[in-house]
């Protein structure tokens, strides 16, 4: 029997294995197909203090091995997060993580307080969202941004501080070492590349939003570079996403540094693929030797 | 309580009725069990996404179902290949089909690959011995289809041609017309007469329009580019009125396909 | 008929579709199997001062709906191309767009100065190979040193100059604007992405180099979304690239902003994929009922 | 000149003579009618890129050239479930193969799937009357193949397998050894030997040395990762010596991937 727990700072978890921001609704409809407490946990939907109606659709174009999403962050707001939605997520017995994204610099501290008396795990703060115009992305692009949002959030917040990143930067180690010196407790990546699909027959772009954020297989090679990159750049866990189908995409990302993984898109083909993920994932460590999956991490040899 | 959705389903029959159009015959017993009018099911290809499709009928005998394949782009070229024996993944049945109940006669009204799902409606109600008057709309004669099966199903079947060249000249919608004059000349009881509407927006928003000038309800089934299917990743949404008559963004995929024709919004 | 030529400043092409570099070798061996003349263009090889045997194998790794290379610009040195490669392109009677890479700033003068007396159509600077130590990349995503290199070149030759851009960065259309303002004539876009692909079973990276370029439909989406943006910075003609396997593709890059498209990976997977590209290309625009396909650049229609 | 290079080739058979190996015959007239011992086709699959394989026998009059796959990922499974009348696009022939002018006595040496291009030597030694020896490693009895086949078209064979439940006990470059020593204590004249390796790189290394040592004349078939097979992308190379003693990239699809064991820096 292998260890599947890892430890992401204070933070214990059942396994590597949690579902990404955006990508698994507000769990009630998931909860109907799969056991829940089988995941390492959840990031919420993206909630912002007022609540969003999010963009027009269509929200989402098809591409090579991908997908765009231009949801837009439709929300029903934080604070109807936080009566209505968490406490049944935390029933669920996995670790549940709030993912908060601000318009104006002081909305992530507003959030942050309101989450500081809730038994959520841990917050991530989604400074990388490309489909809402201004904050979010611009936050995520700007080392000096990143180290100011971190920091007011950590003066009033006692959680866990993730700091998610966009993969639309020149240099994301610089992004990462900004988020850690300011006192992030884990860095999560990477959020959507942001791309652009046009119906050549109306010269329309698919979606209303016109751009939107790619995820899916076809990042992965990205994903798995960057997560490489700031693993070498940081000292705190890194937690690695993109693109990841099956376990073993998930031990390429744990290899490359990865302490755990978000699935994202995988869900949205196979609603049931974290759990299938985390079982081929267990069963692939279990033929290494290893006692526990958490010492696959960083386990890169370079040439 | 926890239940499988994803189903490897086997085809079991493949048809060609015309050039346009496939229809598959599938095996799952559980599907075809669940399944209920106005639903639909997401299958794989070989592209990335999974392709969403109405629920044609079903054999709960022989537990099977059927989906009318109308090729569009890659992925419906792909499903439309398909051979009896080939296995296909398939989440299903999906979303909020039509509320059938408390209604003693039924107009459909679709158009295109529309009238697929009201076919099934069709179905149930013979099985429940509801009126079911079928209205179909098609480019021309040559493009129709399933006009035999709605003609044997339902007790009165009108088709419409932008051709020309069927029983009504024009589009659904005006066979949708005459259809309610009818039922009002001949003083039918239409308190309980429900119009169910699958195809293009516009065919759609006509008959909402004509049935609301009627008094007769409406419920309509929205299409929209879906990712999950499920409800799980808010791309499929559609504008609706709440109840307060404050906007808000539905799923099609979970809280619809079918909507009451009064809360959506155009 | 459609009149399927274009203009990039002053050099005009048969039609859009250029072989991209590093995709279409030194044209020896494809020339067996295509009629080169009806090409709109060949960007060469990157070409460095020095002969370079560039990096060791594996240099490629597979990946969803695309690749890495990590060839690092083996090639015999410029001097050796003027001499011995460039008289033959030249007979092909497409445009020959000579793909420069310098290690040093200087040497990008350098080698513009042994092309100004050749008959090369065009010079393409490459500030964007992500597969070499130092240079290249590095120049191609700072602003700067885009200035910099891109004056110092223009005051050394005559020939059209194209740059070729990076998509490693925060922002693609202010290193465009910085060609620009340099003096360049054409922008061409984008190189490829930086990707890592891990053999979970040995734990090493596939490729010798570790890391490589990611090319192919995968990244379509991110460059078509950059040539827009590109196309609404500056006022040059913007060369398109990114994952363009058929006509429909093509089009695609077009209407996003492009006067004329590279094609690289797709030659790998197709050798004759750039005939089968003008073919589609070609009678997707006659369907439109344009008159020349100079008509579809930039035709976008935005929500 | 202009020659086309893509093919869409016909299944015509599909054998499967073990557990891991499958045996497609493909129809190209053009390509069974170019090939030589030694070149190699490059294969469309479900993946992205082409897959590599080495030729394994063709039969001009039929039209038809042969390949042996061996499953290891995607590319090779999806493959190997090809069936009569699937069509497949396929570039070929491809590359240098072995330089077989010249010689009256060709040993060939393989490991794994390394015996698959040998058989085509040995086909063509039948042809040309030259004298044909296959020495052939594998894991085990139950992993080999082709043993009959060569059997029946070299003058003689030796297989070894590392079970030690074959012939020979241990790997094939044991094997050689014994034939080299054979052809030396019958005192043949080997200046028109030639031996062509390909398998395992450890394999070939040893062969190119037993070769040396007996002053026989080696070719080699190098193995290396590959994006376009026609030498147009340089992601494929490995290093050889130069007349002049410098080391230089050679791409093995074109220049390869066939080398004279000379030039090959292992
Ligand atoms: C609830 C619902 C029920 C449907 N029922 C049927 C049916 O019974 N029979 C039938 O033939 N078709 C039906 N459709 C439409 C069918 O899903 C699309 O024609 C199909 O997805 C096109 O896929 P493609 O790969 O051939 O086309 P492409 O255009 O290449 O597809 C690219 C992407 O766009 C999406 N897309 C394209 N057109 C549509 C569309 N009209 N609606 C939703 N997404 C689209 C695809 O799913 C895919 O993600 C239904 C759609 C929905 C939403
Ligand atoms: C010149 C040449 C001749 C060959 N002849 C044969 C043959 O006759 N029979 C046979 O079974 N195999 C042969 N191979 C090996 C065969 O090409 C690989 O096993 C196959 O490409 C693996 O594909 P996959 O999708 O199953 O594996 P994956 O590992 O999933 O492939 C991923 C990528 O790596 C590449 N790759 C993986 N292994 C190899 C390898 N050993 N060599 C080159 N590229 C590789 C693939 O082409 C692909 O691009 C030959 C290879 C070369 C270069
Ligand atoms: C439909 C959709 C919605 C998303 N919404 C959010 C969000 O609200 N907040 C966030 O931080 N990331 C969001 N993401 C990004 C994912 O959490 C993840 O970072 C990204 O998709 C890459 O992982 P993947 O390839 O596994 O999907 C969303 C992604 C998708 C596909
Ligand atoms: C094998 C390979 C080698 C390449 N070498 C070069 C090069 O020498 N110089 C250069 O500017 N770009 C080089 N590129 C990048 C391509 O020219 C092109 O910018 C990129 O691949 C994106 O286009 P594509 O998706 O059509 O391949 C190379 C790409 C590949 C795949
Ligand atoms: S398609 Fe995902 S919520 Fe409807
Ligand atoms: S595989 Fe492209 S040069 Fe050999």
């Amino acid at each position: 029997m292998v260890d599947m727990t890892v430890q992401i700072g204070s933070l214990k978890l059942n396994n590597p294995v949690i579902a990404a921001s955006g990508t698994f609704g507000f769990e009630r409809e998931i909860e109907q197909y799969m056991d829940l407490s089988k995941l390492g946990g959840i990031s919420s939907k993206g909630l912002t203090i007022k609540p969003r109606s999010g963009n027009d659709a269509p929200r989402v174009a098809e591409c090579p091995q991908g997908m765009l999403n231009s949801v837009g962050l439709q929300n029903p707001g934080i604070e109807y997060f936080i009566e209505n939605e968490l406490p049944h997520m935390l029933t669920y017995g996995c670790a549940v993580i709030a993912n908060i994204a601000g318009h104006e610099f002081e909305e992530y501290g507003e959030m942050a307080k309101l989450l500081e008396d809730t038994a959520v795990d841990a917050i991530e703060l989604n400074l990388s969202c490309p489909n809402v115009s201004g904050g979010c992305m611009a936050f995520g692009s700007d080392a000096y941004m990143i180290r100011s949002v971190v920091s007011s959030v950590k003066k009033v917040s006692s959680k866990p501080l993730w700091v998610k990143l966009t993969p639309n930067v020149t240099s994301i180690s610089e992004m990462a070492i900004a988020a850690e010196e300011a006192g992030a407790d884990a860095v999560s990546l990477i959020n959507t590349l942001l791309g652009l699909v046009i119906d050549i027959d109306s010269r329309r772009p698919i979606m209303k939003n016109n751009t939107g954020g790619l995820s899916g297989p076809a990042v992965r090679p990205v994903a798995v570079r960057m997560v490489n990159e700031v693993y070498n750049a940081v000292s705190i866990p890194v937690i690695g996403m993109g693109g990841i189908m099956t376990g073993r995409d998930a031990a390429e990302m744990m290899i490359a540094g990865a302490s755990a993984v978000q699935v994202g898109t995988a869900n949205l083909v196979k609603p049931t693929a974290c759990i299938d993920i985390i079982r081929e994932l267990e069963s692939w460590t279990a033929n290494t030797g290893a006692a526990g999956v958490s010492e696959i991490t960083g386990t890169i040899v370079k040439w | 309580m926890v239940h499988q959705i994803d189903y490897s389903c086997q085809v079991i029959r493949r048809q060609q009725p015309n050039r346009s159009y496939v229809i598959l015959t599938l095996e799952s017993p559980e599907i075809a069990a669940m399944a209920m009018p106005g639903q639909f099911v997401d299958v794989s290809s070989d592209q990335f996404l999974r392709r969403p499709f109405g629920i044609m009928s079903v054999d709960r005998e022989q537990g099977t179902f059927a989906i009318g394949i109308r090729v569009m782009g890659q992925g419906t070229l792909y499903l439309s290949r398909l051979q009896p024996g080939d296995k296909v993944s398939i989440l299903g049945p999906l979303g909020h089909g039509f509320c059938l109940e408390g209604y003693d006669r039924i107009i459909t009204v679709g158009g295109g690959t529309g009238v697929f799902p009201l076919f099934f409606v069709q179905q149930f109600c013979r099985e429940q011995n509801i009126e079911g008057i079928a209205v179909c709309g098609y480019r021309s004669a040559e493009e129709s289809i399933l006009t035999e099966e709605f003609t044997q199903t339902a007790c009165a079947v009108s088709f419409a041609s932008d051709a020309g060249d069927m029983t009504v000249a024009g589009h659904a919608g005006i066979a949708l017309q005459a259809v309610i004059d009818d039922l009002i000349e001949t003083n039918s009881d239409i308190s309980r007469t429900l119009i169910c509407a699958c195809g293009p927006k516009l065919m759609m928003k006509t008959a909402a329009r004509l049935a609301k000038q009627a008094g007769i309800s409406c419920q309509v089934s929205l299409e929209e580019r879906m990712a999950c299917g499920v409800g799980i990743c808010l791309v499929c949404v559609c504008k609706t009125k709440k109840d307060d008559g404050t906007v808000e963004h539905s799923r099609c995929c979970v809280d619809g396909p079918v909507f009451d024709a009064e809360v959506v919004i155009w």
